[in-house]
């Protein structure tokens, strides 16, 4: 295990520095005259293109590079959305496992943190934001080690906005979303397995999902990619982020099996005020998740900010509501699991519906991941230890198809670029489509990555070393001393 | 010289200890312990999983005296810990043969 | 009471689609010229009136929504207020109960977060912000549902914010101000009276203040109101923050009752360290609260984080020195509490004063809560559990009375509007009338809402239910497990 | 002890009144042309220079003030700044340390702020930035008790950050400096002698060092200065912070001696879990600490975000893979200091190196710390307790020297100005020079200090003092109840 | 009336409360302990700090009851508690001279 | 054989265990517990509020060893943790009747 992870880093270190950056010269350009450069000023207030993003421009722009107020906002999501795993989930996964266990949670967070920025370096960007290759995955060659990725805007995604900044942006994305699965296989899967079914699930899951979804090419970009074979919409990750990582959830909890002891032994958070730090930690995180998608700090980032806002705190009450109702007390695991509920199923819609729709989102996040917790997981008898799948399979699904139905051009005119046909209409298909993807491709790739890892290195401790916990066994070390 | 052991209830602890003290006790030992008996525990419920907590927080003390003063001290725990619902714990009396100050070496009734 | 407010949330989901958003068509103006486009630009930068804002305008603005500088500071703001309360006050409150109730403590400060955005969002917004209606309470209509509260700005309250944005800013103060009295109520109130209080007071206490003190046509707006009946001025809310919250907390700690135990079994606060950390959160996210009460990332807003910077380090270092000379020793929770206590002392001032009214601020704000906290608290007898009397009303007030001679149009232009005669004169007069109108609608408020509450369902658990604790009692769960 | 401090603070506020702030009144100027007043905008978006800020201007700028997306951002970084040694090393090192010395650890760091804060107000402004005195310390009667030092941005520092902010970010760099230093000290120095000892180091090694590397007429600043007689460079810190709190370190513990024990009883972290938690709040905040030391958000800022993201991550990963391979397991511990230790060899670097240089930092950084903590310091013994000498003084040390070999104008044009003909060839001369004269400052003047400190005052508690552990012993307070 | 006390590995705290509450227990105390014993711990790494930790989490099981039912409830114990690995624990067996249970007064084996 | 109780001074207990381990002591069961005796507590002082602490932190140790080896047990402890300030703690004996390792339910002197 540690030889292959120390090779592949030496190999991919080297490999950099060859990577050939051809510097294309451009076509001298004429310098803008006091109206365009009016006009480019108007356009960083605005977040539009300068006159010289166009590509048969023939002005250049005084103000080429990123502008500040967007770019100080992205740097600032950036770091938020990093906030939501390193410290947000130790916090908040961390509370809910018992407290053996409670560093193992730790180290496959952080260790994922590492591993991921490692291979987002080397070809994870360009996987998933390299364009010119394939609807399906992204060109390889275009930013390999992130060649030519700098401080200016890359204007496919973003007219104001440094790529470098953007590309660490996604980064968190890429951080966060194999994290969550470790909500569900948490307490009995060894820390060596973990990384080894992460990097294998990057790639074959994360990073042409990521790319069909955001890619300018995409194929199931429907916002931006006119030829997008499925024009689904996914504002800050109901599929590539919640549904991939909760379904395969599922799935790889499903083959390792439950947790020695499951359904005997009580395994009840041992921390549960961690849990509810974490949970604000991730709320506040998960501004930069939303709002950030908007890639500018403009009016469609305001509209994300807002919905999410309140859908979270919707959902955050009407799931412990619900429990008072039907359990005769409000958990306070019921409030943290609605408010992050609430931003699950808001995360594909936030930048799509408005202040009604978030409304109803939230309370529908408040319901629907509540009955699946609280009455599919006993049925099924799945040990899916923090609720991955019930919280993000579920809720991310759900966001995902809501969003079909309550997106709205009013907070996003975007949305009539390429989609003004089915808005409103036929939108709801196009997302089932995506969302069967998302499933399809989870499930098969899980169930396929966790056998070979399996088979190579073993996914479980030795009875012995689960009964001990995880922290002592993988990692020499206890959460709590004296 | 005898061992007194009690099981109480936590929130009592301040009140015995200072019926101890009232009767003379000088030093006593306490730990917290968890405790299972007619007293029933509660449910928790986290999602979908129930667990229940049988075993209710309690605490020991442990008190070395001499023979003499039993009867007083049992009788000042019983006092100040008694709450007549059930879970309110129990005494248990056992001998003792030896009794050291770490600090002098004394030994037996001086020591305690 | 679940049902309670199970049929309120249904009924205001349903209200809210019946408001009328009757759409004003707006007379056709011209386009700007180059001078005007300039000029926009230049009031972006310099955050004031774009051309087009003027109410007799006859040009548009071809930068009419946001502007991103501002708008990424107030959303990084209103997530900082947030964090404020989740976590900060579940870990700064939550440090300073005993073990057996830091849930409770939680879960009502996460109650409050949910409970209030659905009051803000159905008419707490237009009550506060609504204008037009009268000077003491804002008008229902104007923003029911938050209709019409889009990215534009409302140039009422800023030029360049996003009005979403504003209102989302402006609920994070909603939600942390009534959780401020859980502080004095700590360990001894049932979940469902803290929410029925809450709901009450709101519309009792915190939206008619606000409005007076904030809106722009409020009764004691002094900055903005040129009509304004008190022409008393509050920054960041000194009166409408602290000393609502803390002259509530006195009164309602006071019909409560003491603690079961006060006075003799040991109280002491169960993981200093915890309310260490929030304090640091709490200093942190109070940048948002303070220097994001300029609605802009101008030079007002500079200037409050500033004065806060200094105000809050210095309370913090002069409170445990008091303490070291008075008591022995310098404690942790002496730094907590000056830092706490110069926060709020800050708060009305921080915009209006300079870094000598700062440090002044500082200095007083670290020896008058003490003596509140230390020698008025015993003296009295009254159970302010976590001291919200001692630090917010206390602090509170004397924040709006210094904020009154220390105020300076030289750090903020705006002083001089409306103010300019009274300024560096009377204008303490003002303040002074502001804070009797204050305390007097706070205590006898919650004097009438505490005695209906207790009427209707009671305000404490039972003494079995209280001694156990508040985290099983209320709500099933302990804070930390094995 | 107390008594000194309090005549300091009281002095120091009556004296705040009595500096002379001449007010010089500027020549008339003409009002800038549309050109000009374009022009100006666009310096705003590109971060550099208007037409007014040369030193001989004859025209106004109608944008004179500070600039919202530049503004906003330094704020932001500011409280990050702040959030890392409020809660971050709060938890950081209080997770570190046995349960007894936890509250120590917060007050440590929580009383240096406070006094650095007041110091910083009546004269490490001046000490640091004040220029026009000398080339290794700054004036004191430039800027003494902030005064002057409102909203506007002082161009030697930035063109579009208010002063006042400025100000405030250097501060938390001045906080956080000397708080790093209770790392290798921890369990056994009084509180009034760190207090002591870090009055007084602040004065002698911080402004001084502070000045000559960041000053704009500084001894050391190869970047701005022509004239700076050793062109070395240090993007955020490196020297000043990493290397002198580091050195400094080491020679305080050595001087203080082992902790009791030391060797035989079980030093154990008390909360591996805490020290996570920190290092995530670490790795957010540095954010600030790296990309805001651009004072601008700018493409310099995004270049030092990008970086600051891969070389800690990489680092990150690298620490524990190593240990791994060596001991055979992957700590949490690890991973926490694997990237603190990439935080702190990226920053002298950050802002000057692009992503293959971030790489090959992370590289570094994992591995050269990791050997010094875990051969060198059994091997000579010495107790840092925490490792402030192992991953500051030799994190900062590789950083300064390997700075000078990576940085490449390429993601920073400023290198041009006054380096272009020793970039890339003897710059790292310059390093070894400013590295020497950091050491040797370092050294000497902490071993003066703290004699004298322990002369006058004592610096250990009384063996039973340290026994019982620091939080009663010097705050009668414990972290844990119940 | 006999104390048993059993020291055990924590998780199996649950079978052997299972165990004797089928042979009849109706009441023990229990407490978390750390055992030194034959069984070795673990070394902890911190940097360059080693630290053995050789005192493991045990449980500690305390029940009072008449001597009739000592047999039974040793044997309930060893069968639940059997790893057949080193450090499973130790039973101990003392006299105890009066119980009481503080809610009732009652004494003796009515008491337990 | 007989139980040896000691309550030491938690800072002692390495040095109590090396030297219960020279004189052929191989197994322990140890405890956290909190004392009170003649040596005073602290008060904390919380904003306006008091508390005294009079419960200090203290370590219980128990052994059962053979009778023979009980002196050598006690003079071990005495040595080690004695610092002659007060608070040292004290040393209790008491006689056990049976003692069982459950993993090979030996009996008696074999079994500790
Ligand atoms: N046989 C026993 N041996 C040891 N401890 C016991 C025994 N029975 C009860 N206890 C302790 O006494 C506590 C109280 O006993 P319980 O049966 O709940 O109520 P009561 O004391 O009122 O009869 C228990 O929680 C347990 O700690
Ligand atoms: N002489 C003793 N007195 C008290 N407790 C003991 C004694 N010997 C062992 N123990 C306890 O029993 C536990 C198990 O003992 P150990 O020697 O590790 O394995 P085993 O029980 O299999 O012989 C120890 O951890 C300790 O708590
Ligand atoms: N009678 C007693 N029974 C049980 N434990 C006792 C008794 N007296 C003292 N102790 C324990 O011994 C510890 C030390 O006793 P103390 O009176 O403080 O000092 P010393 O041992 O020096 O006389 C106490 O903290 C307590 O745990």
């Amino acid at each position: 295990m540690k030889k292959l992870f120390l090779s592949l880093l030496i190999a991919v270190v080297g490999f950099s520095g060859l990577v050939s950056r051809a510097a294309e010269a451009p076509p001298a350009k004429a310098d803008p005259t006091i109206d365009q450069r009016v006009a480019d000023l108007e356009a960083y207030v605005n977040n539009v293109a300068r006159g010289a993003d166009a590509a048969d421009a023939k002005v250049k722009s005084n103000v080429s590079g990123a502008g500040p107020g967007h770019n100080a906002f992205q740097m600032v999501c950036a770091a938020l959305v990093l906030f939501m795993t390193l410290p947000g989930l130790f916090l908040f996964y961390g509370g809910l496992v018992r407290k053996k266990n409670v560093l193992s949670v730790v180290a496959q967070c952080f260790g994922l943190a590492g591993m991921v920025t490692i291979m987002w370096w080397a070809f994870g960007y360009s996987f998933v934001f390299g364009d010119g290759s394939s609807p399906w995955i992204g060109s390889f060659s275009k930013f390999a080690f992130l060649a030519g990725v700098d401080s200016n805007p890359n204007t496919n995604y973003s007219y104001w906005v440094s790529q470098n900044v953007f590309s660490m942006y996604q980064l968190m994305f890429a951080i966060i979303t194999p994290a969550l699965i470790v909500g569900a296989i948490a307490e009995r899967m060894k820390f060596s397995a973990v990384l080894a079914f992460v990097a294998l699930w990057m790639v074959v899951v994360y990073f042409p999902l990521a790319h069909a979804v955001w890619g300018i090419d995409g194929a199931m970009n429907g916002v931006w990619n006119a030829k997008a074979s499925i024009k689904a919409i996914d504002f800050a990750g109901g599929t590539v982020v919640h549904m991939s990582s909760g379904w395969s959830a599922l799935v790889l909890c499903l083959i390792l099996g439950p947790r020695l002891g499951f359904g005997k032994t009580n395994m009840a958070p041992h921390g549960m005020l961690m849990c509810a730090i974490g949970t604000g930690m991730l709320w506040v995180g998960w501004y930069g998740f939303n709002a950030g998608s908007a890639v500018a700090a403009d009016g469609v980032a305001a509209n994300a900010f807002t919905t999410t806002t309140i859908a979270a705190a919707v959902a955050s009450f009407v799931w412990p509501m619900v429990e008072w109702l039907v359990k005769g007390k409000p958990s306070i695991l019921g409030f943290c699991s609605g408010a992050v509920a609430g931003l699950v199923v808001i995360t594909p819609a936030c930048g799509f519906v408005n202040m009604t729709g978030a409304v109803i989102i939230g309370v529908l996040a408040g319901i629907v991941p509540f009955l699946a917790c609280a009455y599919l997981k006993p049925l099924l008898k799945y040990d899916d230890a923090l609720d991955t799948f019930g919280v993000h399979a579920v809720g991310g699904t759900l966001g995902a198809l809501v969003t079909g139905f309550l997106a709205t051009a009013d907070v996003n005119s975007n949305l009539t670029t390429n989609l003004k046909d089915i808005l409103g209409k036929t939108l709801w298909i196009e997302q089932l489509k995506a969302m069967g993807i998302t499933i399809v491709l989870s499930v098969v790739a899980t169930a396929v990555i966790a056998y070979i890892v399996k088979a190579v290195i073993g996914l479980r401790p030795t009875e012995e070393g689960e009964t001990i916990g995880l922290d002592l066994t993988d990692h020499g070390e206890e959460g709590y001393h004296g | 010289m005898k061992k007194i052991e009690a099981i109480i209830k936590p929130f009592k602890l301040e009140e015995v200890k200072d019926a101890l003290h009232d009767v003379g006790v000088e030093g006593m030992t306490v730990s917290e312990v968890k405790g299972f008996g007619r007293q029933k525990g509660h449910t928790e419920i986290y999602r979908g999983s129930e667990y229940t907590v049988d075993f209710l927080p309690k605490i020991k003390l442990e008190l070395v005296l001499a023979d003499s003063k039993v009867q007083e001290a049992v009788g000042a725990i019983i006092k100040a810990a008694k709450t007549g619902k059930i879970g309110d714990g129990k005494i248990f009396i056992s001998p003792i043969e030896e009794a050291i100050r770490i600090r002098t070496e004394e030994k037996g009734e001086q020591a305690v």
